[in-house]
């Protein structure tokens, strides 16, 4: 198993290619197939993964709230998300007769796709990444802001006002917040030097960021952690489905197998953001190196590379999941004020002190 | 000023914040303090307090007799009328007739368990038993009767 | 009840030849599926309620059959816990509530009130005499108002029901009506 | 105050006003046409200042309904009860105490909505608890309802 | 879901919802047509009568021993105490006392339902806020004092434990024992309520200056319980008009002024702390002798009209009786407090966000078949 890990992943992509082209003539078809695989093999990596952060998210919400959680169906209730899954798909899927239709169904397609093409940059392991595009950190934050595209389109077409104010709630939010994850996101760039995340990745050999950057990284962190948990619409910043308020906000009329895929989207947006925060900051697959100990980091290394990016991700989920079964949840007005008041301010003057730690070279 | 309350007040949120994490972090740490107890696993060892109201029941004795005498004060106790007595005459062996319940109807979907009926009861014939396992799909099998088939006043009950 | 209990995954294992394959009937699977991810509409009138909340509490703990994702909204939910009496001013809206759901939805009637009236059965004026005269009823629970472990036998109640379903919602057996 | 002290200040104000000390408190009988008059100065006067109505209800007498208002005062801690009795059963009308006592809009409404008492001047007088179309006012003594079932 | 789901523009351009009867922020089937302008409140109106049960004529019919048991059905939360209220309101019909000994149990069991009241409410305040775990926390020592309840009334929410005279059986020889374990444990958890809700900065902002609340329109709307002492206004019955041997015990009356949302949660959770203050006094020194006085099996109460007011965990609950003599009251009438707490809502939450809205129904603590009974 380890060593099916360690082995480059790069090697099996250029065999695929090369077998591909020699049976292939067309250049074209060449690249659709290889797309196709990509498509697909993220897709197979994508329902087990939601599958796993679902019961994950389950058995952390009852340990913390000294429950026993899911434990009957399949081993120690690991199958209960299947079986969930399994019933949303067969459900009755309920479109509203007054609502518009078109964009009723749209809407989850969307939050699903734009969720999943942000892990296009994503380097799950050494050498393993699907598209290692030169602007990676750019088309990251851009491409996730389109998601509230999808969740105003919900709320809007569902004819439901409890779905509207949910809609133009997560609006306001994830317009704002998205300047906050952009201001820590540069942090790191700035200190790296480049958009790409192979780079940013190879940068932290000698130590991750988090270390490196002294307090303002951490800074970085720490507001990277609250916003992105407010771009993904989780506790404590769920304004847009706030049950109590809104009963389920802007998925308020959806059902069966749409519901499911605000679902996934949900859980593959918490994975996502997680990874990058993964990667920024605690140095996606690259191992724990402390400076110039060439044993300990010859030790590190042999533990691999998908391991250490996967433990770091769950970390972080961990925390995401904590907050929402620890805090209340925020206020419409007060959320903005965080943003606006607290969270923007900080992270502009931060980068400026990451700018002067930069160009004086006092990171290490 | 203003620079000092404003980071005054971050340091005071977070440290809150941070409070609360820790109470639900001791909990995820400490799986000792799960409090479930697993209930159709536990059947066997669940055992409800004595005086818990599950449902009333009309204890009989071995020989199929039991000591309720149709005096119908349970009926008359009951706030909703959930019991119903239906008594029949009883040709006794000296020839002189007498009240004796032909059945006890027991309505357990509208008991409210108030236990009027039993501190009403003057020969103590009917009791509150510990069940509670009585969910049904038909409404019908809900309305017992209480007196067995063929059964009849213990000895000396009046 | 026992035997399915035990039932991890719906799926009977057939020896081939060349070792075992999996073998499972649609029907299984479905049911399967549908009675272990009963998600509850958040739906109390009163007393019962309360012990509604309990069977959600960490002593009792529904999570672990699956049916702690209590919706809001009956878009999302397949059974509605009626738990609490119902008037005539809220019949409407139950049955409002019910008609939202999509199918496959199951009702539990929990409590003396929900089944037949209950305590106020006599001499009210505004109290129906029985829910099961608005929405269909699949488990009833008597009880003023039933224990949380009462509940949770209504659901495992329920979830047998459920497993002797087809997709096409007809009983299979007669023990299953 | 004390009882006494109570209904001599209130003859000194209205002389109409007869009283009935059977019960635990000091009971003001008046008439519909004074009513307002007469809790103003109950409310108001700080010698009474009846700040608190804990309880304003009605009782169907078949040949008449009484409302009955309970009265507390936070300062001097007293307490009374004023009844007004409406002698017209087919068109029992009074006047709303609701600008006095913020709490007795809703009670009122109960009110009207169970006995069909109207009051006067009510800033918004519908149905409270049961649904606007019902027939009927449940509580009145002669209210029959062909659904009732009684034990 | 809302009863009338499609969306309605006024012509003012007023967004009106409908929060609804059933909504999981109402705790209950309470019905509020809230005129929005964006998120804030314009104007709130309540529409009650989705759990009317008809309690008040159905008691009409009923003989005296059994119109009580409907009352815990009420407030079912306080279900103890509103039996305790309507044994009382009997038993100063028949002019008797229930014996010392059951006074003293009933107030040990009153406090009981209060302590246990409370920590729903708390439970239900964080789950209302967005935060599920206090819940958790909450119903854990809850279901401690359920236990009690179980173990001596054979019940746990609606016990119909008083009955006119006393009460209807002696305590569970268990009872002391159990008792100051469970008081044991809840005293030790009030430190873990501090950190895991009322600390936090987020309840603090969601709460404090919200739902304002002054002390003229808290008496003049009636409010009563722990919603009036945070408008500082003292309203607590069991100081004012002692029922049951209250005076003889040591406890404070809490008040506050602060008269919003937060000052309501901090009077409650100082309220506990009072309970387990009384029931500690009283545990060791509960009087020997009977449990319930002598009634006749019939009981007419003399023609009269009968009034008491007791202290639940809401508010004052006045039970007001019309006899005639006959062996079912002429007319009766429950002065509930949540009913005239809810007459409030509009009045404060008028000029609030929703999320407000949701904060003060929580510190308000309705429950709504009291209400609409």
């Amino acid at each position: 198993m380890a060593l099916f890990l360690t082995i480059s992943f790069s090697s099996i992509a250029t065999g695929i290619h090369t077998w591909l082209a020699g049976t292939m003539q067309n250049e074209m078809l060449v690249k659709i197939t290889e797309m196709a695989i990509a498509g697909i093999s993220l897709l197979l990596f994508l329902v087990p993964l939601c599958f796993f952060l679902g019961y994950m998210e389950r058995k952390v919400a009852a340990f913390m709230q000294i429950r026993l959680g899911p434990n009957r169906v399949g081993p120690k209730g690991s199958l209960q998300i299947v079986a969930d899954t399994i019933k949303l798909l067969l459900k009755e899927g309920l479109t509203p007769t007054a609502s518009d239709k078109f964009l009723f169904n749209l809407a989850p397609m969307i939050v699903v796709v734009t969720s999943m093409l942000v892990m296009a940059p994503i380097a799950f392991a050494k050498d393993f990444q699907i598209w290692d595009l030169s602007i990676g950190v750019l088309y990251v934050s851009s491409v996730s802001s389109i998601a509230v595209i999808g969740i105003l389109m919900a709320g809007w077409s569902s004819y439901n006002k409890y779905s509207l104010l949910g809609a133009m709630r997560s609006g306001a939010q994830i317009v704002s917040y998205e300047l906050s994850v952009g201001l820590s996101l540069i942090s790191i760039v700035i200190l790296t030097g480049s958009l790409r995340m192979s780079d940013i990745v190879m940068s932290q050999e000698n130590g991750w960021w988090i270390f490196k950057g002294h307090i303002p990284v951490l800074i970085s962190f720490v507001i990277f952690v609250i916003a992105s948990t407010a771009e993904i619409n989780r506790a404590p910043f769920d304004l847009a489905e706030a049950e109590q308020e809104l009963t389920a906000g802007f998925h308020t009329e959806y059902s069966g197998m749409k519901f499911a895929m605000f679902l996934l989207a949900e859980y593959i947006n918490l994975f996502v953001v997680s990874a990058i925060g993964a990667t920024l900051f605690l140095g996606g697959w690259m191992p724990f190196h402390i400076g110039h100990w060439e044993a300990f980091n010859h030790i590190m290394d042999f533990i691999p590379s998908s391991l250490w990016f996967f433990g770091k991700t769950f970390a972080i989920i961990f925390i995401i999941m904590q907050f929402r079964w620890t805090f209340p949840r925020l206020r419409v007005d007060q959320l903005l004020t965080l943003e606006w008041k607290y969270l923007l301010p900080i992270s502009m003057v931060n980068v400026l002190f990451v700018t002067v730690m930069a160009i004086m070279g006092w990171h290490f | 000023m203003f620079l000092k309350d404003y980071f005054v007040t971050i340091y005071k949120s977070v440290g809150s914040l941070l409070k609360g994490m820790k109470v639900t972090g001791y909990y995820f740490t400490h799986p000792k303090e799960i409090q479930t107890q697993e209930y159709p696993d536990n059947r066997a060892t669940l055992q409800m307090f004595d005086r818990f109201k599950g449902e009333v029941v009309m204890p009989h004795d071995e020989n199929n007799e039991h000591r309720c005498t149709g005096c119908q004060a349970c009926e008359i106790a009951c706030p909703n009328g959930t019991i119903k007595i239906i008594t029949k005459q009883e040709l006794q062996p000296d020839g002189k007739k007498k009240k004796a319940i032909d059945t006890f109807v027991y309505h357990l979907e509208l008991c409210t368990m108030c236990n009027m009926c039993v501190t009403a009861c003057p020969s103590d014939a009917i009791k509150m038993a510990q069940t509670f396992e009585h969910s049904v799909y038909d409404k019908r099998q809900l309305k017992k009767v209480l007196n067995a088939p063929g059964s009849k006043l213990m000895e000396g009950v009046e | 009840m026992a035997e399915t209990e035990k039932m991890i995954f719906p799926a009977q294992l057939h020896q081939t030849a060349d070792g075992g394959i999996v073998v499972s009937k649609l029907d299984d699977m479905i049911n399967w599926a549908r009675s272990n991810s009963l998600w509850p509409l958040v739906f109390g009138t009163s007393c019962c309620a309360i012990e509604m909340m309990s069977a959600a509490d960490a002593k009792y703990d529904w999570s672990r059959f699956g049916f702690e994702v209590a919706r809001a909204t009956p878009r999302q939910a397949d059974l509605i816990i009626v738990a609490g009496t119902i008037v005539m001013k809220m019949a409407p809206v139950l049955k409002r509530l019910y008609d939202q759901m999509p199918d496959p939805k199951y009702v539990i009637a929990m409590g003396a009130c929900t089944i037949s009236g209950g305590p106020f059965f006599y001499n009210t004026y505004s109290v129906v005499k029985g829910v099961d005269h608005v929405i269909p009823v699949d488990v009833y629970i008597p009880g003023c108002p039933p224990r949380p472990e009462a509940l949770l036998h209504a659901m495992i109640t329920l979830q047998e029901k459920i497993k002797h379903e087809t997709y096409f919602g007809k009983a299979k057996t007669e023990e299953g009506k | 105050m004390t009882n006494e002290e109570i209904k001599t200040a209130v003859s000194a104000l209205f002389p109409s006003v007869t009283y009935d000390e059977t019960g635990e408190f000091l009971t003001l009988l008046i008439t519909p046409a004074e009513i307002r008059s007469v809790m103003k100065a109950l409310r108001y006067n700080t010698e009474f200042s009846f700040d608190y109505m804990f309880c304003l209800t009605c009782i169907d007498w078949k040949t008449h309904f009484m409302m009955v208002y309970h009265l507390l005062s936070k300062t001097h801690r007293h307490n009374i009860v004023v009844k007004a009795k409406i002698a017209d059963v087919n068109k029992p009308e009074i006047e709303t105490l609701c600008d006095i006592w913020q709490t007795a809009n809703f009670h009122e409404r109960e009110v009207y909505d169970l006995f069909g008492i109207r009051f006067l001047n009510h800033p918004d007088l519908r149905r409270l608890l049961l649904d606007e179309g019902w027939d009927g006012y449940p509580l009145r003594k002669n209210y029959v309802d062909e659904n009732m079932i009684s034990l | 879901m809302s009863l009338l789901g499609e969306p309605e523009l006024t012509e003012e351009g007023e967004f009106v919802i409908n929060i609804g009867p059933q909504h999981p922020s109402t705790h209950g089937v309470l019905h509020l047509k809230v005129w929005l302008d964006g998120e804030t409140i314009k104007k709130i109106q309540p529409h009650l009568g989705y759990i009317h049960r008809s309690i008040e004529k159905m008691s009409e019919s009923l003989s005296y021993r059994n119109f009580i048991y409907a009352t815990s059905r009420m407030d079912y939360l306080s279900a103890h105490i509103n039996n305790q209220a309507c044994a009382l309101t009997v038993e100063k019909g028949l002019q008797i006392e229930a014996p010392p000994r059951a006074q003293a149990i009933r107030i040990l069991m009153a406090e009981l339902t209060r302590l246990s009241s409370h920590q729903l409410w708390w439970g239900c305040t964080g789950l209302d806020l967005g935060a599920v775990t206090p819940f958790f926390y909450a119903f854990r020592e809850r279901e401690l004092i359920m236990e009690i309840m179980e173990e001596t009334c054979g019940a746990r929410l609606t016990q119909n434990y008083s009955v006119p005279g006393g009460v209807m059986y002696d305590v569970h020889p268990n009872f002391q024992n159990r008792v100051k374990d469970v008081m044991k444990q809840v005293k030790s958890r009030f430190r873990e309520y501090e950190e895991a809700l009322t600390g936090n900065v987020i309840f603090e902002q969601r709460t404090k200056g919200v739902g304002y609340l002054s002390a003229e329109d808290a008496i003049s709307f009636g409010c009563t319980g722990p919603t009036a002492r945070a408008s500082g206004v003292s309203c607590d019955i069991r100081k004012w008009f002692p029922y049951d041997g209250y005076d003889k015990l040591q406890f404070d009356e809490i008040i506050m002024t602060g008269g919003d949302s937060y000052t309501r949660y901090m009077v409650r959770m100082e309220e506990m702390k009072q309970s387990v203050a009384i029931i500690e006094q009283l545990i060791d020194n509960i009087p020997e002798g009977d449990f319930q006085a002598k009634t006749k099996m019939v009981i007419k109460l003399p023609k009269g009209e009968f009034y008491q007011r007791v202290e639940t965990a809401r508010g004052e609950l006045g039970v007001y009786i019309v006899s005639d003599g006959a062996a079912s009251p002429y007319r009766i009438k429950y002065r509930s407090p949540n009913f005239s707490n809810l007459s409030a809502l509009s009045h404060m939450a008028t000029g609030a966000k929703i999320g407000d809205l949701v904060a003060i129904m929580a510190t308000i603590d309705l429950v709504i078949p009291d209400v609409d009974r």
